[in-house]
């Protein structure tokens, strides 16, 4: 059902924990719904020079946190808003269907996160 | 790899080796049909009759019962309720049975509600036991049946059936009862209960797949759900599927045979599992009734973590299990069991179902409960509801 | 004993070796289920996948029609036409089929017309083929479905299917073949034919008893019949029939692989039988098309005797054969097949069904012509209605 | 499905055969419901001396026609009237319901000749 890689993001996930010198956190999905995502990162120069994330949820939602935090380290804010789901999706050699949408938050969760950072410095994502 | 652990009994049983042999020859030497007059038709229809008694004797019915083999205890559930409703229309179409039923039951339901009937689902206590006030409640002038679980497949919890029986039985309604997760685990006696109709499975026996039973008592009447030559004593067409009612007939009587030694060896596995599970961890909490559940089944929420997640991170190790979350299921919605009982969404994602079997051996239980405490931290170390704050 | 000379292969197959020796790893190593995410279950998923792939492959089906298993030919056939007539009801209630469908096609159409349905049924010829013109005849604007056997089990007649299915195209209404009796016995091809829904049946493939399959052309919409887990696509409910399924699999592929050289085997054996017995014999005659036969069938009539007695001195001396008597049917009436053929109903109760299999050989038809004279003669200086006046 | 004496009696049928010389035959059945029975008698000072049968059907037919010329031959027309089907299947140890009824027509059979034979001399089953 999981490809190879799926397996190895959610047995040996990248970036995992919290930061505690986040510049934002970008929260995402609903324990309701089995899956929440909390994304952290620190920016400078708005680069994204950290990045890290917990989740709560099934593998499919570990395994693409853990990707889109390798997606998006080292990318500028405009370039890493960029990162979709599908692209998660490709990076990680596809996902069951199922898990295409409700476990496939993370690159919300990196907006919210984008979001939070930009209005603390009073601009939005259209001033990137 | 990893030696297997199966803790996952509900989603199979092996075929005990006693059944296969006993099978063996249904396929290649005695494969004779029972529809014909022949002598292979006949050896094949004496083996389906014995079966039928070795059925009869599991569950304490009569002979003069009707036996009726399906293709599995969904098709017997289907069976026992749309062709009872349909038969008995005119006698009323209200139905009653309770919010943790198996699939195969509340979505045969849902038809028929679309086909003018009206059903009432009984809630259940924080245990998963069916509430007997609310179930004397909700009986009208237009009920025609009670359709009621022995014990409950996912949580494990043990109806007071008698008692359901009981009620059925002073307000002369005839009761269904869905023995499929109870059978050959606990006593089941259909005379005792007056039971008119009961649901059983071969694969939860140690039989094969792909053969059910419906027991019609006398003096209950359905109609067939699926039609052609007439098998079955009309009640279920089909060319029978011999090998497999040989199965499930030898599995039936190994199952009755061995009934007590089972429970022994289960029940103690069962207690030292939840024992050393929920104690031996915080936040982490027994799902259905501490004693009436069966010997088989611990089903143990752990709070804060995901439940397929728990599952792969066994599987990794060898160990197979089930989990109630969501995110295994093809709806993507939590168990409705759980949620029937009143166990927080978010908590019942973190449900992990634990079904023992007959070659489960404490070595096993050891190696599990050394297994789980280091997976379940990681986990609550991934997530973000980890610490409670 | 005497050795046991099966020609009666339609009321049964054995089930081929390779086939056994395939599913039984699934009955104790591998009784994983399809439902769980742990690797037993993925190991099922697979197998069940790779059985759907042997299925596409024996009837010329896309991978993307959906293969849903079922309990056998049965019910396949009532998902098939109760599934469809559900479903597709608000775009017409009129359904056409034949005179000489199998019961698991005119039971289900019966319960359809007290659902509101209008079922018309094609006559045949003495041969019995199905009418084409009162095929196209019967077509209205309120016809939602044709449902027609490619060849009939009884008397072994092999339609015009393809016209049958031009006529169906032509009208664009969609076609169900009933493909248990010609699978594995000639080519079937489902693309070809551009029907939308097929039956067959395992064990007429030499699979297990108990699995059966009705094929889904994409484009076409039915709702189940069995409800509950949502198994199969959601299609069929129940716990997979894993071994089941992979028997029927691989029988599948052995037929496929086999096709030409059974279809020689047999059609040598058949034609030999069918000279031998209908020259041999007076007042004797072969039932069904002389030509357009399946390879395994030969259907013989005896004036002025009785079936059951032919087919019960037949057994004491070894051979397993079937009647088409009213004596041998659960309902005592004569063959609908025979009867709707024109067949007298006298004629229609001497009528022998001879199924040959893979298993028969030359000195198994020696054996019988030598056997049955002796038998018919006995039977004739009992009859009161021999010599003919 | 047959006990083991309708088996002797269908494979070892007793009196079979037509009866050049019967004082009377007894038709009964219908070869479209697939049973004809014919029962010869010879009649002696309302004995009945010799019995025989002819019978198109199945087992039980040709079992039941058997047994009931046994049990018939040697008595008295009276006493011959009196054999049941009853009777008939219980000598046979017993035959399968669903062939109690179509398949056990020898009685009326024996009945019809004797009505037969009455006749022939202006009697009625009345008279004996
Ligand atoms: C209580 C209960 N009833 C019915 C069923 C349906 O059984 P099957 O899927 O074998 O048809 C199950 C299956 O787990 C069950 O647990
Ligand atoms: C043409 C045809 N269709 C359907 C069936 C039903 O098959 P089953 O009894 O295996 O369900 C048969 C059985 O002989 C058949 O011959």
């Amino acid at each position: 059902m999981y490809s190879e890689t799926v397996k190895d993001h959610f047995q040996n996930p990248r970036n995992l924990g919290e930061m505690k010198d986040a510049d934002a956190i970008g929260k995402t999905g609903n324990p309701t719904c089995g899956d929440l995502i909390w994304i952290y990162i620190k920016v400078k120069d708005d680069i994204i020079t950290d990045i890290s994330f917990k989740t709560f949820g099934c593998a499919a939602a570990i395994a693409t946190s853990s990707m889109l935090t390798e997606l998006a380290k080292g990318k500028t804010l405009k370039e890493a808003l960029k990162i979709t789901r599908k692209e998660i999706a490709e990076s990680l050699e596809g996902l069951p269907p199922i898990k295409m949408h409700c476990s496939n938050l993370a690159a919300d969760g990196l907006h919210k996160a984008i979001e939070e950072y930009l209005g603390k410095t009073g601009r939005t994502v259209e001033d990137l | 790899m990893v030696e297997r652990v199966n803790l996952n009994h509900a989603a199979g049983n092996p075929v005990d080796k006693r059944v296969l042999k006993g099978m063996l020859p249904y396929f290649q030497e005695f494969y004779g049909n029972p529809s014909s007059v022949h002598i292979a038709g006949r050896h094949a229809t004496k083996a389906v009759a014995n079966a039928r008694m070795q059925i009869v004797n599991l569950v304490g019915a009569d002979t003069k019962d009707r036996i009726v083999f399906t293709s599995g205890a969904t098709e017997a559930n289907n069976l026992a309720l749309i062709g009872f409703a349909y038969r008995n229309r005119r006698k009323g179409n209200h139905i009653i049975t309770s919010e943790v039923e198996h699939l195969s039951i509340l979505n045969p339901l849902k038809f028929l509600v679309k086909q003018g009937f009206e059903v009432t689902q009984i809630p259940v206590d924080e245990h998963g036991v069916i509430k007997l006030e609310a179930l004397k409640e909700a009986i009208t002038d237009k009920t025609v049946l009670f359709s009621v679980q022995h014990a409950n497949n996912e949580v494990g919890t043990i109806h007071p059936i008698q008692e359901i029986a009981d009620i059925a039985g002073d307000a002369k309604i005839p009761l269904h009862v869905d023995a499929v997760a109870s059978a050959g685990q606990v006593p089941v006696d259909i005379s005792d209960l007056g039971a008119s109709l009961m649901t059983l499975s071969s694969n939860d026996l140690y039989g094969p797949r792909g053969v059910g039973a419906l027991i019609i008592r006398r003096g209950t009447s359905i109609q067939p759900i699926l039609l052609g030559g007439g098998q079955e004593m009309g009640l279920r067409s089909g060319s029978e599927n011999v090998s497999g009612i040989v199965g499930m007939g030898i599995a039936a009587e190994i199952a009755g045979k061995e009934l007590e030694a089972n429970i022994r060896h289960l029940t103690k596995l069962r207690d030292r599992l939840i024992k050393e599970v929920t104690t031996k961890m915080e936040y982490t909490y027994l799902n259905g009734h501490p004693s009436h559940r069966l010997p088989n089944n611990a089903n143990i929420r752990f709070s804060f973590v995901e439940g397929e997640a728990i599952t792969l991170y066994l599987s990794f190790e060898g160990f197979l299990v089930a989990t109630s979350s969501a995110c295994t299921s093809r709806t993507l919605e939590p168990s409705h069991v759980l949620l029937s009982m009143g166990v927080d969404e978010a908590e019942a994602h973190g449900a992990l179902q634990l079904t023992l079997g007959r070659d489960n051996t404490e070595t096993h239980i050891d190696h599990f409960i050394k297994a789980l405490p280091p997976i379940i931290k990681r986990l609550r170390e991934m997530s973000p509801l980890y610490p409670p704050s």
